[in-house]
């Protein structure tokens, strides 16, 4: 038994154990037992993924009564790729876990609550741990299962819990579904459900295409991309914070995963249009993504957005590398696919911190709407460190793992191939859709976190708050530190990058000469850097670090010998604005600030506004109140599910007058049957 | 003298004489648009005055108030790291740190969000409508500003700021193509409209409604209000001689001398004396814009942006 | 028994069993289609017999007596007493009036022909020749279920149904073995018993046995 | 083995004489549960004799009055005796569960097992399931299956009320009608080996390839037949009685009916497409089991959508799941026909437990209407948890072994050339998924406090073991490699799919 699959058994023992202390253990020590356990799980799959990214293998399979191959078994049998999305579940699984253990109380911390988090994580770890089909889709159905139940978890407190996990149950399994369908196409074309054989068989063709095609929407399903992404906006803020958090940072990650995976292995060197296809679903996504997250005031709701936006960010950088290679410039191919994991790491660090910080809100003010937050910088410090950081990396400003991470996705950008001509017209436009959405994440993130932590308290729960106990406030720090740490020293994340696309035996046109150009392409620049020889471009973000601070240190300098003298006077009002400064309601809110953005994009978003005036008794002429709503729906939802379900209901609704209880009808039913099926049968 | 110690002085003196310039420069706009309109002017260093008065004066905050002081101090830090990337005395840059356009930009930008955290922290009605407001032109501005510098980078094949102007000294004839002259554009209206400019901002004026950064900075005094202003001052200028230097590369240093040196920030004093000048010329005979049409002109330098590239397509 | 009058009177036991059938669709009284019944059963009976007789098959000739035991007698019984017990006379008012079912019968005899094509071969011999018109008389059993209201009437197709399906196993195969045979005719019977012992209940529940009362459960 | 076969139909038989004429109704409580014992106990002998043997063609057991010319009428192979013990598993399940506690008085869904004549029907119900599954004779098949509509009818319409009469008359008359369409057509399969000289009903021998059939007799007798088990399979077009007995039988008759009655009649179906196949190639049948399937997966969709009462949700569900049978018996192939014969055992402990709870949702809530049930979760724990996990479990959520079942129906399905028919299932699917979810959480999530039931609380009763082994064996029996897979590869070689 190699260290990899006792890593692997390791896992699921692990996993064992936790549902086993969240059935168990005793109300109080619930938290801690099950989410240790849950905690153990994810650091072991975080050093299985390490073994696997470093080249280990190993195979761990079970014996099936049913299944595809002759032999009937379910292979766990990662490679280079399946590791880091293996210790990217296990790493954002451990800090969620970690969080668990002081978050978990009500719903959440149930047995069921903690049960199926286990449950969820571990097919999370396993999902790139797959080697054929059936282990893939079964890990899959885990998670899908383990998050469904987690998302309804609080269905005892707002109502609104229940639509969502419904909405989320039926998308999630129309990605299953679509998975399903891609896989068995694949199975039947490459005579195997092994992913070994099937990367061996080099399928190609129609059902190549076909598979491609399914696979994408069942990913991009489950990516959350437009149009499909409607789940995610009503599904992660419902869910309890931590959850949220593993689903966004992770699991919204084996969409990512499926894609590379089948583009760069089970389906390599596929024609042009595949790439035009996933770009046409991801450049999309970021913009409308964006836009959404930017004019929302409930803070999960936002995060959900976000989520779109940046998976649609990834998934733009896989389709310029497929792009790239299905033209012949591997360098570039090679560059944006490390591009898009860089991305996908980063925003898995900044996403878990953003949304434990947000269950922090949560848990402190019982408020997760914008506009009544306010103020908490002072009453929750640490909390407010950590969820800046987090907006930084969110906003892709420097020195955070988003910044390195967008700038080589920019770099690949720019370099990439404009020898023909559909993409020569493209690239202009991808790029100034990946500005605009950058711009937009700028204020969507400032926007987060200014009304949320700075001005005043606009509730009374944002005035009494305090910062939450240990367990949340470490698991929070420990994800801005790694979003610091991966910004320093983007080069760990481009190697770890550039190493798992070596087995992976990356996109492109041949596999042996991309493979080394995606690790020459990349490498660790000067120091701690990224640096991309194929392109002649590198960074060094500790060095630019150095530098600001060289330049800053005069400053603070000035700054200080003048606060010697003059130290700061504090007054009850400066200039106040009129003097009604202490009113809770005079800060800006949230919605006030997607204000001038949602004028701007008015055609685009399409509010419902709402006016009442309320006129005085005595005349018309006299306004007693005005009252002004604003309603932003999501106009996908709103244009595209709600008519097709408010047809099938009604085509439901038509069926039940056919089983209208007439026993002649029924008779009827089946004689027509049995005269069908007799002429048929003489024909 | 290693290079990399030469390269690092002459970024120093670049920061300098920027950091010396900068109210100058700001000082002379204000009197070329107080002399067109009939005015006397307060003389071209009044803004060191100001700056100078606001240093001795003691800075107040109000209840709520966190970052108050730290904000400025980010904000300057980052407007002088911007000022120290940018390649505007010479074309050689720090090994370590390229003058890479995304970098650039997101150096701007990081001043640009430490200036609307400062109106929100304030916690008044108008330190969160000027941040609102900015934040929304710098996120309409930022496709702008790549997708024009996209443009002016893919003759080069390289988002090095210095290759880039390096290039344009090599071959002066890429200044006048077309592209060049597109994107040029583009990234002055851009320029105007991050920095406050008229028709986007009117920066002298208090008016409640139509201000963006005057609403952000009301709070501020002392010398929080000091570092501010002269951080804005500073990022106006940087950008300046970037769009100076673009258009005019002339006079950069491409290989170190003493002389050259010299001449190069003759050459700057002046480019950016000229650009300056003629903006706030420009400024009288314009009004401010209302806000929400702000948009369309900046959409309309998107596209000038937009078709540059395309014109890059065609001329390679 | 010649060949030619072996040919008439499995004729004629045909020609009996469709006209019953075919009556059933017009007759209003229930006691008149429990009659009719009772004649189509004795004339499977014939139908059965004729055949063992002509082939010497003992087995044949006891299923003949059986069937005529039962179908001709037992359940007609059952199926009076049933009416009788139910007071219901008349079958009212059908759902398609009798012009058309019997419209409708011609087609479904047609359809019959049109279906037994393959079952009837290259050859088809004098009895298999008159398959056809057992399918027809499924067909109609069937449509009388499909029309008539009363449960009785219900009852009564399905025994017409039954009747022509044991029609078709006879002239195609000489019958099915004798102890699938018992438990068909067994399991005929238990069904009749158990619609009857419903109809007692629909008439006690419901206060009469009109099946369109049934239509409580639906969707 | 004569003995087994012998002991496992014998035993039911006598089991209901007793029962009928006893007048100790402490000890009739349990003779159905002692029936499928019997059932499951012998299935499992005759599972381990058919394997230890080897043997495709096991020895018969020959009544006294056969006339039959070749082989027996009784016979146990790898299939029949798989499907045996699954009855015997099934039953064990309802029966178990289905068990009132005596604390419980009468109450709407609820009864009284005491009475002789309920035990009596379930025990010849049971046996008659086991004759159709142990006979080899065509004929005997059918009289066994028309058998249970006998037995079950009176179970069907236990309540007497009006509901109850109407769905015990339709499901006798629809039941009968089909059935005999099917013996239509099993006369004219007979006729078809008259020809040879040597009739026979015997199914051994008409799937025997050397057996000489007039193929046209066969394609009619064929069809028709599967027309007419199909009705009682409860394969659209044909489906009208099944949520209407469902719904109205007492909880562990809709179990029993729904877990083992419809695969009875499946397996009919799957043996009669054996002898078209083995004559007729694959494509007479594939066109009428397609068809079959989808339709029914339509009616499921399309009614489970804005169904009103959970009841007749479930029995929509089951119309889903045999149309998914259909769809792998028209696939054909040993994948598809192992995946069948796994899901037939896999819905079949699901289905049942899922019955019985909501029986006890019944009588705790005294409404079968899903907008009469709110909050089940939070104010009856006992009752929405095993419904819940149940669900999930018929949903295909892993562990259950319906996920891998469906997982392989599809694939075989793309495998053969089928993927539009995929398509069109997979469609179908989602949407039954959507409306089956959708109920599921309305009944059961949700506030505590929001209830609309007039009704007091019920605290629910009655045996959670049974739920809970039938669960756990729906959750491991997918991994179960060993003696399982063994057993299903047997069985899926006597169906001819070896190939």
């Amino acid at each position: 038994m190699s260290l990899l699959e006792v890593g692997l058994v390791a896992q699921l023992a692990l996993a064992l154990l936790a549902v086993t202390a969240a059935v168990a253990a005793p109300t109080p020590l619930r938290p801690l037992l099950a989410g240790g356990a849950t905690l153990l799980m994810g650091l072991s799959g975080v050093a299985t993924g390490a073994l696997a990214l470093g080249g280990r293998t190993g195979i761990v399979s079970a014996p099936l009564t049913v299944g595809l191959g002759l032999d009937a078994r379910m292979t766990l049998a990662p490679d280079r790729l399946g590791g880091l999305f293996m210790l990217l579940a296990g790493a954002v699984g451990a800090v969620a876990a970690l969080y668990s253990v002081g978050y978990a109380r009500g719903p959440a911390g149930s047995r069921t609550g903690c049960a199926a988090f286990a449950v969820f994580l571990l097919g999370l770890q396993l999902v790139p741990a797959s080697g054929d089909v059936v282990a893939f889709l079964l890990t899959w159905e885990l998670m899908a299962i383990g998050s469904t139940i987690l998302v309804l978890a609080e269905h005892g407190r707002r109502d609104q819990v229940r639509s969502a996990g419904l909405w989320y149950a039926a998308m999630t399994h129309l990605s299953f579904l679509f998975l399903l369908a891609g896989f068995a196409v694949l199975t039947v074309a490459g005579h195997s459900s092994s992913f070994a054989a099937l990367a061996a068989g080099r399928i190609s063709g129609d059902q190549a295409g076909l598979a491609f095609v399914l696979l994408t929407i069942g990913f991009a399903t489950k990516a959350g991309l437009v149009p499909v992404h409607v789940w995610l906006p009503r599904a992660h803020p419902e869910a309890p914070s931590h959850v949220s958090a593993v689903m966004s940072a992770a699991m919204v990650k084996m969409g990512v995963y499926g894609v590379v995976l089948t583009v760069t292995r089970l389906l390599p060197g596929g024609p042009r249009w595949w790439g035009l296809v996933v770009l046409a679903l991801a450049l999309p996504s970021a913009l409308y993504g964006i836009l959404q997250a930017s004019v929302t005031s409930d803070l999960k709701r936002l995060l959900a957005y976000s989520t779109t936006e940046n998976v649609g960010l990834i998934l733009s950088a896989v389709a310029i590398s497929m792009l790239a290679a299905s033209s012949g410039d591997s360098a570039v191919a090679g560059v944006a696919m490390v591009a898009a994991l860089m991305l996908t790491v980063s925003h898995a660090a900044f996403k878990t911190v953003l949304f434990l910080g947000a269950g922090a809100l949560l848990h402190a003010t019982a408020e997760r709407d914008l506009d009544r937050l306010g103020g908490l910088v002072r009453s929750m410090p640490r909390t407010a460190v950590a969820f800046g950081v987090a907006c930084l990396g969110a906003a892709a400003l420097p020195v955070t793992s988003g910044f390195a991470a967008e700038w080589v996705l920019m770099q690949a950008r720019i370099h990439g191939d404009s020898r023909d001509q559909l993409t020569s017209a493209l690239l202009p436009a991808a790029i100034a859709v990946v500005a605009l959405t950058a711009g937009l994440a700028l204020l969507t993130f400032v926007k987060a976190f200014g009304i949320a932590f700075m001005a005043r308290p606009r509730s009374p729960g944002a005035t009494t708050a305090h910062e939450v106990n240990r367990p949340m406030t470490a698991a929070v720090l420990i994800g801005a530190a790694a979003v610091l740490a991966l910004g320093l020293a983007p080069g760990l994340t481009a190697t770890a990058a550039a190493t798992a696309l070596r087995s992976a035996g990356v996109v492109g046109a041949v596999g042996a000469a991309t493979t080394t150009s995606a690790a020459a392409a990349v490498g660790t620049g000067a120091g701690w850097g990224v640096a991309l020889p194929g392109i002649g471009a590198h960074l060094d973000p500790l060095a630019l670090t150095l530098l600001a601070l060289a330049v800053t240190l005069p400053v603070v300098l000035v700054t200080w010998l003048l606060a010697r003298r003059h130290p700061r006077r504090d007054v009850d009002l400066v200039w106040g604005g009129g003097g009604v400064r202490t009113s809770p309601r005079m800060p800006y809110t949230a919605t006030s600030f997607a204000e001038p953005l949602v004028r701007v994009f008015d055609d685009a978003l399409q509010p419902t506004r709402d006016l009442r005036v309320t006129h005085a008794q005595e005349s018309r002429y006299l306004v007693q109140e005005v009252s002004f709503h604003q309603h932003l729906d999501d106009r996908v939802e709103k244009s595209l599910y709600r008519p097709a379900i408010a047809m099938l209901d009604r085509a439901g609704d038509l069926a039940r007058l056919m089983q209208n209880g007439s026993m002649h009808r029924y008779l009827g039913f089946s004689f027509v049957a049995l005269l069908v099926v007799l002429v048929a049968v003489a024909w | 003298m290693s290079a990399t110690v030469t390269t690092m002085l002459l970024v120093a003196v670049q920061c300098g004489l920027l950091l010396a310039l900068a109210p100058v420069r700001v000082g002379l706009m204000r009197q070329v648009r107080a002399r067109l309109e009939g005015r006397a002017g307060a003389g071209v260093l009044q803004p060191w005055r100001d700056l100078a008065k606001l240093a001795r004066k003691e800075p107040l905050r109000a209840p709520g108030v966190r970052f108050g002081g730290a904000l400025p101090v980010l904000l300057m830090g980052a407007s002088l790291l911007l000022v120290a990337l940018l390649p505007l005395l010479q074309t050689a840059t720090l090994v370590a740190v390229p003058d890479d356009l995304f970098v650039v930009v997101s150096v701007l930008l990081l001043g640009t969000v430490a200036i609307a955290l400062l109106g929100l922290d304030s916690g008044t009605a108008f330190g969160g409508m000027g941040a609102s407001r900015h934040m929304t032109v710098a996120a309409l501005v930022e496709p702008t500003i790549l997708v024009a510098v996209y443009a002016l980078s893919i003759p080069v094949g390289t988002s090095n700021l210095s290759a880039i102007v390096s290039a344009r000294l090599d071959h002066p004839a890429t200044v006048v193509a077309p592209v060049s002259l597109l994107a040029l554009v583009a990234l002055f209206i851009v320029v105007i409209a991050e920095t406050g400019r008229l028709p986007v901002d009117n920066p002298s004026t208090h008016l409640e409604l139509t201000m963006i950064h005057e609403a952000m900075i009301l709070e501020s005094s002392g010398r929080d209000l000091g570092w501010v202003e002269y951080a804005s001052w500073l990022r106006l200028g940087a950008l300046l001689a970037l769009v100076a230097n673009l258009a005019a590369p002339w006079g950069v240093v491409q290989h170190l001398h003493v002389l050259a040196v010299l001449i190069a920030m003759v050459a700057l004093v002046l480019k950016v004396a000229v650009l300056g000048a003629a903006i706030a010329s420009g400024e009288v005979f314009l009004a401010k814009l209302r806000l929400f049409r702000v948009p369309e002109l900046l959409a309309g330098s998107f596209v000038l942006a937009f078709l540059a590239v395309t014109a890059s397509y065609l001329t390679v | 028994m010649t060949d030619a009058g072996f040919t008439q009177v499995l004729g004629s036991c045909a020609g009996v069993l469709i006209l019953t059938a075919v009556l059933q669709l017009w007759r209003r009284s229930l006691s008149g289609s429990v009659t009719l019944l009772a004649l189509q059963g004795a004339a499977l009976s014939a139908l059965i017999g004729t055949i063992g007789v002509a082939a010497a098959d003992p087995e044949l000739i006891g299923v003949a007596v059986l069937v005529l035991a039962i179908k001709a007698v037992a359940i007609p019984i059952v199926l009076g007493r049933t009416a009788a017990a139910t007071g219901a006379r008349r079958e009212d008012a059908p759902r398609i009036n009798p012009t058309a079912a019997l419209l409708l019968s011609a087609v479904l005899t047609t359809v019959a022909y049109l279906a037994s094509r393959p079952i009837l071969g290259a050859a088809p011999d004098a009895a298999q020749r008159a398959v056809p018109v057992g399918i027809a008389v499924v067909l109609i059993g069937f449509l009388l279920l499909l029309t008539r209201r009363q449960a009785i009437s219900q009852l009564i197709g399905f025994v017409v149904l039954d009747n022509g399906i044991a029609m078709i196993a006879l002239l195609t195969a000489g019958g099915v073995p004798l102890v699938v045979e018992l438990g068909v005719s067994l399991d005929v019977l238990l069904v009749v018993l158990i619609l009857r012992v419903l109809t007692g209940r629909l008439k006690h529940v419901f206060g009469a046995t009109d099946l369109d009362d049934l239509t409580e459960l639906h969707d | 083995m004569a003995a087994v076969i012998w002991l496992a139909l014998g035993l039911p038989t006598l089991l209901a004489t007793a029962s009928m004429l006893s007048r100790r109704r402490r000890w009739t409580r349990y003779a159905a549960i002692i029936a499928s014992v019997v059932a499951l106990v012998s299935g499992i002998a005759l599972v381990v004799l058919t394997r230890s043997t080897r043997a495709v063609t096991s020895t018969a057991a020959v009544t006294t009055t056969a006339m039959t010319t070749a082989g027996g009428i009784l016979r146990a192979d790898s299939l029949s005796a798989y499907m045996l013990a699954v009855v015997g598993l099934v039953a064990l399940t309802a029966t178990w569960a289905g068990l009132p506690s005596k604390d419980i008085g009468d109450s709407s869904d609820s009864v009284d097992p005491g009475e002789g004549t309920y035990s009596a029907l379930l025990c010849l119900f049971l046996g008659a399931m086991t004759l159709a599954r142990l006979a080899d004779n065509l004929g005997v098949m059918w009289v066994a299956i028309e058998a249970t509509t006998i037995t079950t009818a009176f179970l069907v319409g236990q309540h007497g009320d009006r509901r109850a009469l109407e769905a015990a008359w339709k499901y006798v008359v629809l039941g009968s009608v089909g059935v005999s369409i099917a013996f239509l057509g099993i006369v004219l399969i007979y006729a078809a080996t008259t020809a040879g000289g040597a009739p026979t009903l015997s199914w051994v021998l008409l799937a025997h390839p050397a057996q000489p059939l007039d193929p046209d007799l066969i394609r009619v007798g064929a069809a028709l037949a599967v027309l007419g088990f199909a009705t009682k399979a409860g394969l659209a077009p044909m489906h009208s009685w099944l949520p209407d007995a469902h719904s109205q039988a007492p909880a562990a008759v809709s179990a029993l009916m729904s877990g083992v009655l419809l695969s009875v009649a499946f397996y009919a179906i799957l043996r009669i497409r054996t002898i078209s196949d083995a004559l007729l190639g694959p494509t007479p049948m594939r066109g009428m089991l397609l068809t079959g399937g989808l339709l029914s997966l339509l009616v499921a969709a399309a009614l489970i959508l804005t169904q009103p009462d959970y009841k007749r949700m479930l029995a929509y569900s089951s119309i889903e799941h045999m149309g998914l049978l259909a769809l792998g018996a028209a696939i054909g192939g040993p994948l598809a026909i192992g995946a069948v014969l796994l899901h037939i055992l896999g819905h079949g402990l699901a289905k049942p437990s899922i019955f019985v709870v909501a029986g006890r949702i019944l009588t705790a809530e005294g409404t079968s209407r899903i907008d009469g049930v709110h909050g089940l979760l939070a104010r009856q724990p006992r009752l929405a948890v095993p419904f819940l996990t149940a669900m999930a479990a018929l949903l295909g959520f892993p562990p259950s072994v319906l996920f891998f079942t469906e997982v392989a129906i599809v694939v075989a399905g793309f495998q053969q050339g089928l993927g539009w028919a995929m398509a069109v299932a997979l469609t179908l699917l989602l949407v039954i998924f959507a409306g089956l979810a959708r109920h599921t959480v309305n009944m059961t999530l949700g506030k505590a406090d929001s209830t609309g039931s007039a009704l007091p609380s019920v605290r629910p009763s009655g045996a959670m073991i049974p739920l809970g082994l039938a669960l756990a064996l729906v959750a491991v029996i997918g991994f179960l490699a060993g003696p399982l897979r063994d057993v299903i590869a047997l069985a899926v070689a006597t169906l001819g799919g070896t190939s």
